[in-house]
């Protein structure tokens, strides 16, 4: 027997985060934010499962709430000094944009019921054809000359060129669960290691994210290991061939 | 007749003010489920009603329906009011425009796939205004509608033919690729 | 004003009658060479009349104008006879919509950032059916497109002015906001 797994879907980050806040009764001024990520990221994780495509946006977010998780755990001191003396909360950027997001949705329900009302509604309908008969004189296209068409066709040709090289972006694309299958793919092929730094580069904010999601998604199932000489030296990643840690190098220390 | 002849009189009316074209008596009936008999009554009660109240608009029987209609003495103000809004174009109507000139024939779909955006309600004004029409059906599933321009496109931009669109300077491609579609159209 | 009130609310009533769209008291005033005083005594008073006479459909104000309009009673009937609206807007269009409403003019990078995804389909869709449109362009690097609602954005949600916006209502500071945005818009 198949099971349906239904799963809701959300208009983005903003909105799956204050679904989250809402089915769980949580205080948005005071948001658990550990529980709040791994719920987060639980579904992120149930969305892949299903072959939910959701866009990188929500990668970004995930990345977002691990930054606060990550400073929240900072003792206090710390993180006044590294905010030159100031306390301010790690949440509170989200907070507001939360609470601003919020507004807007529930604005978009009004206008939805707005929509439906008006929907009963209808207005004089006048024919342009009919008018034309009535009234023959006028020029449909006014001022307008050839040059205006062909001006419209141009912009509209570089619009598109625009567009495709946009759409040529892995922006949308990369997917944790892509991302994940290439990753074990060139990791594998580099049996000495390979520098996490060199996974990252060069590509968008995005798709940084998107390689880091997958790289823990990773070290979480144990497919690979990640090791460093020193403190704060460059990580090296390996593939876990199941065999054991002998398969790397000794002068890398556990991290 | 379901309705107390007010409220009858009341929906006719509402058709009546939401139809560009005359409403056959067979129209009003298949919505209504009203009889004939009882229709053309009510239809005579509104005539006489707007008469009596010396309203601004008559209902009259034109080619084969009823509609709405002003009195000629009205004309020159509703000249005033209607010529300007049928002699311009909105720019996503310029926009279709200039797509459907330049690569006719086409279909709605391929419109919209230039424009990124759907294109319903331009394409109407511009059917409307007997600016383009239907050139056929394309041989592709759903046989979807091909559209081009008219010879009143023509006259109104001054063209004694397609050919004499100006072609285009920058992407010699882009050339090469609209000519052939044009003389192939 | 040159003529008795009756024959100016008949021409009111015919300008009324050919018009698709919301007229406003300045295109009546430049087509009738009425002073606007008089013209709003003529429409309430035409607004009185098909209350009165309880007729099929209403004079209302809406989008910055006036307009007959309807009542939603008889919306199954008409439904059957004018073509289909287009359907009913998505949950992204309509929160893109309301950023814009409130915040406009808004750039696409400021309503991406209140939502935290992007929104180009959304912005395409709103485009197309005339409910935004551009506003200029923003004094910033880039200098992007600016966006703002438009009439048919008032007529769309039966709103007769952008101040008749639903208000704000749980946290004042918010609404203050919004309102002085919108009053400088």
């Amino acid at each position: 027997m198949n099971y349906q797994v239904v799963l809701p879907v959300f208009e983005g980050p903003m909105d799956l985060l204050l679904h989250l806040i809402d089915t769980n009764e949580l205080d948005i001024y005071n948001i658990p934010i550990a529980f709040i990520t791994s719920q987060y990221i639980d579904y992120l994780n149930k969305a892949e499962e299903i072959d939910l495509t959701l866009s990188g946006d929500f990668v970004l977010m995930a990345g977002t709430l691990l930054t606060i998780k990550a400073r929240m755990l900072l003792p206090k001191r710390i993180q006044a000094e590294a905010d030159e003396g100031e306390t301010d909360d790690p949440r509170d950027e989200l907070v507001e944009k939360l609470l601003e997001y919020r507004l807007y949705k529930e604005k978009a329900a009004e206008f939805k019921a707005l929509e439906q009302s008006q929907s009963r509604v209808f207005f004089r309908e006048v024919d342009d054809k009919t008018l034309l008969q009535l009234f023959p004189a006028p020029n449909p296209v006014g001022k307008l000359t050839t040059d205006d068409l062909t001006r419209t066709f141009m912009q509209i040709l570089e619009s598109l060129a625009g567009r495709e090289k946009f759409i040529q972006l892995p922006r949308d694309t990369v997917t944790i669960q892509a991302q994940i299958l290439y990753l074990l793919k060139i990791i594998k092929q580099q049996p000495g290691g390979i520098a996490f730094r060199s996974l990252l580069g060069g590509d968008s904010l995005r798709t940084m994210v998107t390689t880091f999601m997958a790289l823990l998604e990773l070290l979480h199932r144990g497919k690979i290991w990640a090791r460093q000489k020193e403190s704060f030296g460059e990580i090296y990643i390996f593939y876990n061939d199941q065999n054991g840690k002998e398969a790397i190098p000794n002068e890398f220390v556990s991290c | 007749m379901n309705l107390f002849p007010a409220e009858g009189k009341r929906l006719l009316e509402a058709l009546l003010l939401c139809s560009a074209e005359p409403l056959t008596l067979k129209a009003l009936s298949d919505i209504t489920e009203f009889e004939s008999a009882e229709i053309l009554d009510l239809l005579a009660a509104i005539q006489a009603d707007y008469q009596q109240q010396n309203r601004g608009f008559a209902l009259t029987e034109i080619a084969g329906g009823w509609m709405f209609a002003t009195y000629p003495q009205h004309a020159p103000y509703i000249e005033k009011l209607v010529k300007p809004r049928l002699s311009s174009l909105s720019q996503a109507a310029l926009e279709v425009l200039s797509i459907v000139a330049y690569r006719q024939p086409i279909t709605r779909a391929e419109i919209e796939e230039i424009r990124g955006v759907s294109c319903d309600s331009s394409l109407g004004t511009l059917l409307d205004r007997g600016l383009i029409d239907e050139k056929g059906r394309k041989d592709a599933p759903g046989r979807p509608i091909l559209f081009g321009t008219t010879t009143d496109f023509l006259k109104y931009f001054g063209l004694s033919s397609i050919k004499d669109l100006p072609a285009f300077s920058k992407t010699p491609d882009e050339e090469d690729a609209a000519t052939q579609r044009i003389e192939e159209a």
